[in-house]
């Protein structure tokens, strides 16, 4: 990724084509995530492979429509690794949201 | 813009130019949204947060219409990004007038979500009681995540529209470059962006069938 | 750098356009840098009420009933006022002085020079990003003048006392309702500044300013910036969902079955008061670290230039730096050891909060291995910065009692706490803030600051911080709750008043000292010797160009550098100090 | 330089106030409170030193290397000495917190002895509230309906319930001395937060949540009980105290009060 020599302000990478494959994908993705919700599957595997899938299409919407695919590879890493550490150290809140649950006065 | 393009790769971080090699307004906009997507992800932790630790979470919507209805937003949401990549792409190709066609496009998607997420808010509000600080069907903490979140969402695409009909005003004078108009379509990949978690995390998993 | 086409050779010849709604970003360093001062000056007044309240609850004092006619009717300070007092000066402090002075202030009008860019990237967005900061202060400032006065909730506003609205007391109306406005306000102005200030640092160095050349100064800039980057974005989700709370019903930080003044609030539900704290102190450690950060920045700078001597061990400072921003991240639980917070997430942020101080041990040892064996000029600004390390070390020492758990069992909410937090991003990172202002006052204005004032500001305010604030660590120890408005309901408080008066005449006289600081600073504008661009032989950009700079800085001269930042003494070469862009 | 002889005195006189104990902790009451004071004394040892050293470091740089028209030495420092107090830092650092653990630990790992007496804490703007279950051992059910603080009923005790009639409230907290205790805290409106300085021990009361925290007094006396978190204007008057007593003067107490209702 990040030897695209020509990778410059204005000549950014893609093709119509490539762009409507990924509209094509998202949807289909989307698609698969209606049906899980339709399915009502339990509730932490629903959780887990929405959110999986929506990882998977945010990736693709950064990768492609925002064209980050054909950016430096160290744009990517000065901007992603802090946002997603970020999101991650947040987790932290859950033992205190069941904490609250369990400890409410009944 | 010159500068930035005889930077070449070996002065990658020595200074004289951007070390990712694009205007200092895409890295702008790069950083607005990194620190944007923490204000949602701040946001859905809150609403995670207050689902866990809430015994009576409802389950409002119902597959048909309240999950239909909102596929078809988000498919207006997904669609106006594949307007956008064209306007920039059309606009990258230096074909103004396609681009002001695309982006107005984007507004059309944009506007057709609003609408849309209007309509859904009005009958929630109107028909099934639910607000902000109440909800007929369990806690009212269902109400405040649901408006808080798709309001600021909702917030984002409103600016993102107004925004647009910027841009689409002033590539169609000749002003503005490509870089005006992929900054703008980064802006509005990213309300797209977010909308793909609130989708999943608001509705889908507050559906029964 | 026809990037920077945007920025025009001239200033624009208005008043308004060059002073007011300034692009200029040396304009609105000094705009911010002004803000802060007076903001300083509120703050600090406030705190001289404070203790004296503290010392002589029941002093009838005209002057207060003048200006509280309600909250001090026959000039005795209530309480409320004294809450009020307290939370206002807690909050003008942190957000107004300690956030905007090093970082906007200093850093808008030195980082771009010292990186050699005619501007900021983003210079309408640095202008905007003055007058929203300026609209948060007048909000602030207006919480005072409501019906109910200003806030008692304390700067960290904690829910539900924050969240229930007027019944939790005066102030907490419209006076906190402002205050949460407030400090949105402030969340979306930090944001700009600090996307302006990383875009500037990454893209708009001159050539040969790698990032391994930059001054520490610039390090501290970008790295404070990226913490306000991330910090500031969770805190406005944060208040909007207090705002909501506060105004549209919502209950997020409301739980069910609360009864406040008798009254039993039915309309909250399910909402979690520790949700609030996770996500304040999230924002809340990266701040103190927006706080000191740059004074740390000006210090190593300032050690470095008057000791004559290449910093000690530059990398390592770099990735201590950036070691303490990136663990800024991970601590924020221990402000939450006491709060109900799970006790095993206690135990992960303890072990976090001590590696923490790895890197603030790195930056001391190297600052005196920076003096070791040195050749230091006594100026005021580097007596100032010797006095930073000095509070440095006084104030982070005590930081090892309070990250562990265990030990704060008891200092929790202690004047133990207080004393720990001010000598450090309180008053260390002020005298950051008075370095800088003494080294670079020659290059804004041309003249050089009063040394003999300077001198007398310096020691008066040196010994007297340490006699304001290392007695609060005996009190802690004695188990003095903080945020007591008054001692006299506890027995074991009223054996500790002798310390408290001591204080309180320590911090009179140490406020009145600062005033010798103003004298000296607006005599310098206008009457201070004149000087030469480079009085310190200095070596970093900004001393290469005429005090004070140019509309663009380097009349349109492109530098080009070839030396790290503190090439001092350098063995053959022509002077003791090689200038940044002095030739190969 | 001045700067140099300012220092060290401040550091002194602060290390003397320190190791003199002339305003320090009251005797501890508990083995807890022992075992803090150990722990407190080791962080101090080693954090005092460390002070200490620095600043008469600092102190002694700027007494020694005067500028005096000199050039000085021309380094950049040294690699290894910062490898050196890296990893020194660490271990002085990373160790103290992993040795008080164990008190951390006794606190809040554990829990509460099944024999322990179980004292229920109710906080609110600006006054605290205790009830003990009585003989049976069981609190009686309470409806935040009921609570009437004028009418004496601040927990709100359903009177119908069987289980409430030997229910005692006080206004202050007596507990027998050597026996362990376990209280159940919740509050009515706003955080407040349990201090008492002899036990060592302080936890925050949060409203929505019943916070479960356990100890043992060993020594008889009577001990003030601030609140130490903010709660709002009475904040500085919310005192109540604990009373530690003997077993017999305990149950004799709770005879008494049972006689009067």
């Amino acid at each position: 990724m990040s030897d695209h020599n020509q990778a410059v302000a204005h000549q950014v990478g893609g093709t119509i084509k490539s762009f409507s494959v990924v509209w094509v994908i998202l949807l289909v993705l989307t698609a698969v995530e209606v049906f899980l919700a339709y399915e009502q599957v339990p509730l932490l595997i629903m959780l887990t492979s929405l959110m999986g899938l929506s990882v998977i299409k945010a990736a693709m919407i950064i990768a492609y429509f925002m064209h980050l695919k054909f950016e430096r590879f160290s744009l990517f890493m000065t901007l992603f690794p802090m946002l997603v550490l970020c999101i991650v150290l947040m987790l932290i809140f859950m033992p205190d949201a069941s904490r609250a649950f369990t400890m409410r006065p009944q | 813009m010159s500068d930035v393009k005889a930077a070449t790769m070996d002065s990658l971080w020595t200074g004289g130019g951007s070390p990712y090699a694009i205007g200092s307004k895409k890295f702008g906009m790069w950083l607005f949204i990194i620190s944007d997507a923490l204000t949602f992800s701040a946001m859905l932790m809150a609403y995670t947060y207050c689902r866990v630790s809430t015994p009576d979470w409802p389950t409002p919507f119902h597959f048909s219409p309240g999950i239909v209805f909102s596929s078809i937003m988000t498919f207006c949401l997904l669609s106006s990004s594949l307007t956008m990549v064209m306007a920039v792409h059309a606009m990258n190709h230096g074909n103004r007038r396609a681009t002001v066609a695309w982006i107005l496009a984007t507004i059309g998607g944009g506007v057709a979500f609003v609408v849309l997420h209007a309509t859904e808010w009005h009958t929630l509000i109107v028909e099934e009681h639910v607000t902000i600080s109440s909800n007929p069907f369990g806690s009212p903490l269902f109400g405040a995540t649901f408006f808080g979140l798709t309001g600021l969402h909702m917030t984002h695409v409103i600016i993102g529209v107004i925004y647009l009909s910027i841009i689409a005003f002033a590539v169609g004078r000749g002003k503005f470059n490509a870089e005006d108009v992929e900054v703008s379509g980064l802006y509005w990949h990213f309300v797209d962006l977010v909308w793909m978690f609130i989708f999943p995390l608001v509705y889908l998993l507050s559906a029964k069938v | 750098m026809s990037s920077l086409a945007h920025a025009p050779h001239q200033a624009p010849s208005g008043f308004i356009r060059r002073y007011i709604f300034s692009l200029d970003h040396k304009v609105i360093g000094i705009q911010y840098y002004f803000l802060a001062l007076f903001s300083v000056l509120l703050g600090m007044t406030l705190s001289v009420l404070m203790r004296y309240h503290m010392v002589y609850p029941d002093a009838r004092v005209s002057l207060f009933e003048k200006l509280w006619p309600t909250s001090a009717a026959g000039g005795i300070m209530t309480p409320e006022l004294y809450l009020s007092l307290m939370t206002m000066h807690g909050t003008i402090m942190v957000f107004f002085v300690l956030t905007t002075a090093p970082q906007s202030g200093f850093g808008n009008y030195f980082l771009p020079i010292q990186i050699g860019a005619e501007d900021m990237a983003f210079p309408v967005l640095n202008m905007m990003s003055f007058w929203t900061t300026f609209l948060a202060l007048i909000v602030m400032v207006a919480a005072f003048f409501v019906p109910g006065g200003a806030p008692l909730g304390g700067w960290t506003a904690y829910p539900p006392l924050s969240g229930v609205g007027a019944i939790a007391g005066p102030g907490q109306g419209a006076g906190q309702t402002l205050w949460v406005i407030s400090i949105a306000i402030f969340c979306a102005a930090s944001l700009m500044g600090a996307i302006n200030f990383i875009a500037t640092t990454v893209d708009l160095r001159a050539r040969g300013m790698s990032m391994m050349r930059l001054p520490l100064t610039c390090w501290t800039w970008l790295v404070t910036a990226i913490l306000g980057l991330l910090g500031f974005a969770v805190l406005l989700a944060a208040g909007v969902l207090l705002l909501l709370d506060r105004t549209a019903g919502t209950s997020f930080f409301l739980p069910a079955g609360l009864i406040v003044n008798d009254q039993i609030l039915l309309n909250h539900k399910g909402g979690s008061p520790l949700l609030w704290q996770h996500l304040f102190w999230f924002f809340g450690h990266p701040e103190v670290y927006i706080a000191i950060l740059p004074g740390m920045g000006v210090a190593s700078q300032l050690l470095s230039t008057f000791a004559r001597k290449p910093i000690f061990g530059y990398r390592a400072m770099v990735y201590a730096i950036l070691g303490i921003g990136f663990l800024g991240f991970f601590v924020w639980g221990h402000h939450m050891f006491m709060s109900g917070m799970n006790p095993y997430s206690a135990f992960a942020f303890s072990v976090l909060t001590m590696s923490i101080g790895v890197p603030s041990a790195i930056k001391t040892f190297n600052w005196i291995g920076t003096l070791w064996g040195g050749k230091i000029r006594f100026t005021t600004a580097m007596l100032f910065a010797l006095g930073f390390v000095s509070l440095f070390v006084s104030g982070g020492i005590s930081g090892i009692f309070l990250g562990q758990p265990a030990l704060d069992l008891y200092f929790h909410d202690t004047y133990f706490v207080v004393g720990h937090f001010h000598m450090i991003m309180g008053v260390a990172a002020i005298f950051g803030m008075f370095a800088g202002t003494f080294y670079w006052f020659p290059k804004v204005t041309g003249r050089l600051m009063n040394e003999t004032m300077g001198k007398i500001h310096f020691y008066i305010t040196f010994i007297g911080v340490y006699c304001i604030f290392t007695p609060m660590h005996f009190l802690g120890i004695a188990g003095n709750p903080r945020r007591y408005a008054d001692f006299t309901n506890f027995e074991f408080m009223n054996a500790l008043m002798p310390i408290h008066s001591f204080m309180t005449w320590a911090a009179v006289i140490t406020a009145v000292a600062q005033l010798i600081f103003f004298i000296n600073l607006f005599w310098s504008i206008k009457k201070g010797t004149p000087t030469g661009p480079n009085p310190w032989e200095s070596t970093t950009l900004e001393w290469g160009i005429p005090s004070p700079p140019p509309f663009d800085n380097f009349a349109g001269v492109h530098p080009v550098v070839n030396h790290g930042p503190y090439e001092y003494a350098v063995p053959g070469a022509p002077k003791d100090y090689t200038m940044q862009t002095d030739p190969l | 330089m001045l700067l140099a002889p300012i220092v060290w005195i401040l550091t002194i006189a602060i290390c003397y106030f320190f190791i003199g104990h002339y305003w320090w902790f009251p005797a501890p009451i508990s083995e807890h409170g022992v075992a803090y004071d150990e722990q407190f004394t080791i962080t101090l040892a080693v954090t005092g030193i460390i002070f200490f050293l620095a600043q008469m470091a600092l102190g002694w740089v700027i007494f020694k290397f005067k500028d005096d028209g000199k050039r000085a030495n021309y380094s950049h420092g040294n690699n290894k000495l910062e490898a050196i107090w890296t990893s020194a830092t660490a271990v002085l650092f990373i160790g103290l917190v992993l040795f008080g653990t164990r008190i951390w630990a006794s606190v809040h790992f554990v829990a509460a002895p099944a024999d322990a007496l179980k004292i229920e804490v109710s906080a609110k703007q600006f006054a605290w509230n205790f009830r003990y279950p009585g003989p049976d051992g069981v609190f009686g059910k309470t409806d935040i309906k009921l609570i009437n603080d004028a009418g004496g009923n601040a927990f709100g005790i359903d009177d119908k319930d069987p289980a409430s009639k030997d229910d005692i409230t006080s206004a202050s907290i007596k507990v027998p001395a050597g026996k362990p205790i376990m209280l159940i805290m919740k509050s009515r409106d706003v955080i407040h937060n349990f201090f008492v300085r002899e036990l060592r021990l302080k936890q925050d009361i949060v409203p929505g949540m019943e916070i479960p925290f356990h100890f043992q007094a060993d020594k008889v006396g009577v001990y003030e009980v601030p609140c130490s978190e903010l709660c709002g204007l009475g904040h500085h008057q919310m005192r109540t105290t604990l009373e530690v007593m003997s077993q017999a003067d305990f149950e004799k107490w709770l005879r008494d009060q049972a006689a009067q209702k």
